[in-house]
């Protein structure tokens, strides 16, 4: 049985007892799936799940918390089912995990830039998979890519590829990619000097329309109808267009996610306009993993709902 | 043909001194390709324009700008009663005049719906929106003609197409490694007045690309029943619940819309002086209807997507003589993080209507 | 761009000198009463004088508060068209700009945008008697409209108050319920939510009180605002007393922003409640879509 | 030299009104020679403050932030301060990826009594933020000039 059809069996067999099965389906194009709301055995025949399952369907676990709901993940998706359970945000029994193995998702931008001059990426109109390639029928004829360059980044440092906690795992479990995330881009991000990132920081935010897309795409900001940013008291940002108070929101974020966030990247992959700010929270998920050895999604307490009378990571400036 | 109604040509060689010219005098704004994403940026010179890949953004926002002041306000010490102190408002200062060069027909065609709005149509024509006004009559707007069509266009179920002159002051075609320039109002012809008349070749070839564009569409949907339909399913808990499942309400869909023109007006102070603003507002945002009591007219996502649909494909068509509020461009299901595609609600809507 | 030359749609033509419709008018505050620990009245006029000389408006017509620095909302004015000496709003303390509100006093300046909105049909209601059923902060927006027509009360039938309120501490207008008490040409009629000392009118539930007051629906009009609670019961009242859905009217609360019709919020359907509204008779509700 | 040399920067302290106000107060009463750049937030307890606060000042363009509570074991409610460590300790880790220098930002510990200690933190982490001299402003313009224009 291919993995389809084992998945497919998993999510009938799950189907009497629960709500709905969120899972993939057919998305508006060809290089997009949709988030699939699987209620009956009918909703089954437009299920997938592989290269372009992108979305993150433990976001909507916390609207559907009261009642038993089914859901499929990928290894990261599973890591926020974790931090969800860990925080209390859903019940954990209330969720019926089915995982399978992930080999990484697409990159529609990856696939815009190997496409750039050539056509855009709306203008596929299919997209085969095949091995370790995707051919994709263009206006220019057929091209073949490689998924390894049009992978997301995330998949590339990869050390969960198997949803851990999963009720249900379905097909062989896959060598994680990394074992370890060296947060390398981190590293190399800042390297820039802080003359260039602040640079960097207002150019990109000046694109941002704040439409919210990163906030309400992450599984773990369940407060997004109470979202400080909207607050008028406190009134913690104008409704102004300026940059800094789109990049006071983006912090807002990521300190609401510091020991929190799983690095699912669904943040900077909402964006429309295609702001990276999954660095700012990977910049504390750094520094959370450096002075607590904690990786978000684990099921663990997270390190800032907790404490040491004596912290023996942390070096406190003696001022002397 | 009347001499202002001669095609111009302006070979792309010529186009960057062309629009350095132009941003001597005005804000000029064009498509400048910005990470993954293409969005409308004030041209200056040494700027590349991208008019291939089609922007991210709509330029609604070139005439009804994110955030924008309607007046300040402050409150300064009276002169003649010390300790006292005097409101003193003062109007926002008149904007100037911007060219978008390299609009999508769609985004042309978005002001189309805003105008009748922001003319006052719902008061009689009593209450105008002057800031909207006077920037739609000083922004002159260039269209470039889409060669094709993506996955996500249209633009030919709501009355458009990819080289519809509705909305542009000028609309340039691609053609012979240049743009034939189709000039549509007075201020499009004082814009292209240095530029010379395109050749019968240039015309041939520009109205060829216009043939293969809109060969490039599928057939149009027929959507004149969506009105009656979504009207009809107002009730149905059931389809919105469906339709919205995977929705994750964000703004992405409205904010780069270019007929979504609602907006908030919110005063942003800073001790004795502020600023009434303003600002892009979310009909999908539960802020959005929530009264100070507590109570929401519309408290869940269902209601606020049944809304956004309504207001596009029902409210705003039986108010302004059936047209519809969607311009077609797209961006709302190509940008959709969760993959919504407002074509299916509406095509399911009619479906689900008739079977009612 | 007036002149087209091509196939596109003309732009609307914009005129220098265009009236603003979003600044605000300065008002003075002359007098702040205290109606109830929630509610409290202001009267403001105009300051420049030769606006409040021309200003006009009809009754049940609203406007837009601003308290400069916090925000604007919407108010009834709740003196009517007939008595000029100033504009009264109440206002009941929830959110951020209400608060903002109660904080002001005689001398203070407030902005005023008005008059926005539809008003009541007092002319289609000329020759008949009317029942006014008013609960808590909804009696502001009826009380324009019965002071109103008392003024012009020839041209009425029988008017009759039902007003009612959780407690007698509650009961905004509380110094001039002695004034309708009074007279001869209105019938009161006051009820609280539960018995409270020294409390000599009804108690009971609106709805409740409403049919003990039995009203003749004949040649009658109702004219009903209050929280959505009261105001569902009331009307399954009026119903079982046989008012037909065309002889009720009541007023809308939404959120709202431009109060003009543009910005987009307070739509049921196709109506917007800041231009086809506040003021809808049941029967025209009836016709919207159910989204209050 | 500078034109900025003796010019008073923007510091924003945030103290606990338990232990370092109470010591910025002793410092004050003891007549302890202190710069006087810092403007002080008291609060009910550094485990109130949220890192937002801190972020809030330095993007609106605070030159350093200074945070003060109660020793570790002292702390008025028992616990705040071990949570207000962790929080602000990962804190750091946030300013350098935006551009913002992370010795703009310390926290530390001073008791009621510790005048002496005040003085020398305050003085310390003055000299600091005038060693690196007023922080960049982040615009408030909705498009800033571009990088390399």
């Amino acid at each position: 049985m291919s993995i389809q059809d084992e998945l497919k069996s998993a999510i009938t067999a799950a189907l009497p007892d629960v709500s709905c099965v969120v899972g993939w389906g057919a998305g508006p194009e060809p290089l997009r799936a949709a988030p699939l709301f699987i209620r009956g055995e009918a909703d089954l025949e437009g299920f997938s799940a592989g290269f372009l399952s992108v979305n993150n369907p433990a976001l909507y676990l916390p609207s559907l918390k009261g009642s038993k709901v089914g859901v499929v993940v990928k290894g990261c998706d599973a890591r926020s089912v974790g931090q969800l359970a860990a925080e209390t945000l859903i019940k954990r029994e209330e969720v019926h995990v089915i995982g399978y193995p992930c080999r990484g998702v697409i990159d529609v931008d990856k696939v815009a830039a190997k496409l750039a001059g050539a056509c855009e990426t709306g203008e596929v109109a299919a997209l085969r998979e095949d091995g370790d390639d995707v051919l994709l029928n263009t206006p220019k004829g057929e091209v073949r890519l490689a998924k390894k360059d049009i992978t997301a980044d995330k998949c590339g440092r990869c050390a969960f590829p198997n949803a851990g906690n999963a009720d249900v795992f379905v097909g062989e479990r896959c060598a994680p990619v990394v074992t370890e995330d060296g947060y390398a881009d981190i590293a190399d991000f800042e390297a820039r000097g802080l003359d260039e990132l602040k640079a960097f920081w207002e150019q990109e935010m000046s694109r941002c329309i704040r439409c919210y897309a990163c906030r309400n795409a992450c599984p773990l900001c369940v407060c997004r109808d109470q979202c400080v940013a909207m607050s008028r008291e406190p009134h913690w940002l104008s409704q102004g267009d300026g940059v800094r108070d789109k990049l006071f929101f983006q912090i807002i974020h990521a300190v609401h996610l510091s020991g929190r966030c799983t690095g699912c990247g669904e943040c900077e992959r909402a964006c429309p306009l295609g702001i990276p700010v999954l660095k700012l929270k990977r910049a504390l998920s750094r520094r959370v993993e450096k002075l607590f050895g904690y990786k978000a999604g684990g099921g663990d307490t997270p390190p800032l709902l907790t404490f040491l009378v004596e912290e023996p990571t942390i070096k406190e400036r003696d001022w002397k | 043909m009347s001499a202002e109604n001669v095609k111009k040509f302006i070979s792309f060689d010529a186009l960057p001194g062309f629009l350095a010219r132009a941003a001597e005098k005005n804000a000029v704004y064009v498509p400048r390709r910005e990470g993954n994403a293409v969005v409308y940026r004030s041209f200056k010179a040494g700027d590349e324009a991208e008019l291939g890949v089609r922007p991210t953004e709509s330029c609604k926002h070139v005439v009804f700008p994110r955030g924008e002041e309607l007046f300040s306000f402050a409150r300064e010490a009276d002169k003649e009663e010390p300790g006292k102190r005097r409101l003193v408002l003062t109007e926002a200062s008149e904007p100037g005049a911007a060219v978008v060069f390299g609009a999508l027909s769609c985004d042309a065609r978005g002001f189309l719906a805003f105008d009748p709005v922001y003319n006052g149509s719902g008061t009689g024509g009593t209450a105008k929106d002057s800031y909207y006004l006077r920037r739609r009559n000083r922004t002159l707007i260039v269209v470039k003609a889409c060669k094709n069509a993506l996955n996500t266009c249209f633009c030919n179920w709501v009355g458009g197409g990819p080289a519809s002159p509705q909305g542009a002051d000028v609309l340039a075609v691609e053609a012979e490694q240049g743009l034939v320039l189709d000039i549509l109002s007075g201020e499009g012809t004082a814009f292209t007045e240095s530029l010379p008349a395109a050749s019968e070749a240039q015309l041939a070839a520009a109205a060829a690309a216009v043939k293969a564009a809109e060969d490039s569409l599928p057939k149009a949907a027929d959507v004149s029943a969506a009105p009656a339909s979504l009207a009809a399913l107002f009730s149905s808990a059931e389809f919105w619940n469906k339709e919205s499942a995977h929705c994750l309400y964000c703004g992405a869909c409205t904010y780069l819309c270019p007929t979504c023109y609602c907006f908030n007006i919110t005063d942003e102070s800073d001790g004795l002086t502020g600023v009434r603003l303003r600002s892009w507002d979310n009909c999908m945002s539960p802020l959005f209807t929530l009264e100070a009591s507590g109570h929401n007219p519309r408290p869940n996502k269902a209601d606020r997507l049944k809304n956004r649909v309504g207001h596009k494909f029902s409210y705003y068509p039986s108010l302004h003589s059936g047209r519809f509020s969607c311009c077609g461009c797209g961006r709302c299901i190509k940008s959709c993080p969760s993959s919504v595609d407002i074509r299916k609600i509406v095509l399911d809507a009619v479906k689900e209507a008739a079977n009612v | 761009m007036s002149e087209q030359t091509g196939a596109t749609a003309a732009r609307p033509v914009y005129k220098a000198g265009t009236r603003n419709p979003y600044l605000p008018m300065p008002a003075k505050v002359i007098e702040v009463i205290t109606e109830t620990p929630t509610i409290k009245t202001f009267r403001v006029v105009l300051e420049d004088e030769q606006l409040m000389r021309d200003f006009t408006f009809e009754p049940g017509q609203v406007g837009q508060l601003s308290m400069f620095g916090v925000g604007e909302s919407t108010f009834v004015i709740n003196s009517p068209p007939t008595r000029k000496e100033y504009l009264q709003f109440s206002v009941m303390r929830a959110g951020e700009n209400t608060t903002a509100l109660h904080s002001l006093q005689a001398g203070d300046t407030v902005g005023v945008r008005a008059p926005l909105g539809n008003c009541f049909p007092y002319e289609k209601m000329k020759g008949k008697d009317i029942v006014f059923i008013g609960g808590g902060i909804g009696m502001a927006p009826l009380r324009t409209l019965l002071l109103f027509m008392l003024d012009n009360r020839k041209d009425y039938g029988k008017i009759r108050l039902l007003y009612g309120a959780r407690s007698p501490q509650d009961m905004a207008f509380s110094s001039e319920l002695p004034d309708w008490f009074g007279r001869r040409d209105l019938e009161c009629t006051l009820t609280i939510d539960r018995e409270a000392e020294g409390w000599q009118h009804k108690v009971g539930l609106i709805p409740n009180v409403l049919l003990e007051m039995n009203p003749d629906p004949n040649n009658c009009v109702a004219v009903t605002c209050g929280p959505p609670i009261m105001i569902k019961f009331t009307l399954q009242a009026l119903e079982k007393l046989k008012f037909a859905p065309e002889q009720i009217y009541t007023t809308l609360e939404k959120r709202m922003k431009c109060g003009i019709g543009i910005c987009g919020r307070c739509n049921i359907g196709d109506k917007y409640v800041c231009i086809d509204g506040p003021v809808f008779s049941m029967a025209e509700l009836n016709a919207m879509p159910n989204e209050l | 030299m500078s034109v900025l040399e003796g010019k008073e920067l923007r510091i924003v302290g945030f103290l606990c009104n338990w232990c370092s106000y109470g010591g910025a107060d002793t410092a004050g009463v003891g007549r302890f020679t202190q710069p006087t750049d810092l403007r002080i937030v008291r609060v009910p307890c550094s485990g109130r403050i949220n890192p937002l606060f801190v972020m809030k000042a330095l993007i609106g363009g605070a030159d350093g932030v200074l945070v003060s509570g109660c020793h570790p074991r002292d702390c008025h409610y028992a616990e705040g301060n071990y949570y207000a460590r962790r929080r602000l300790e990962v804190l750091k880790g946030l300013l350098p990826v935006l551009g913002i220098d992370p010795r703009r930002f310390e926290y530390t510990w001073v008791s009621a009594s510790e005048g002496q200690r005040w003085q020398h933190v305050v003085s310390s982490f003055t000299a600091q933020i005038h060693a690196l001299g007023p922080a960049a402003r982040f615009t408030e313009a909705p498009e800033p000039a571009r990088l390399g224009a």
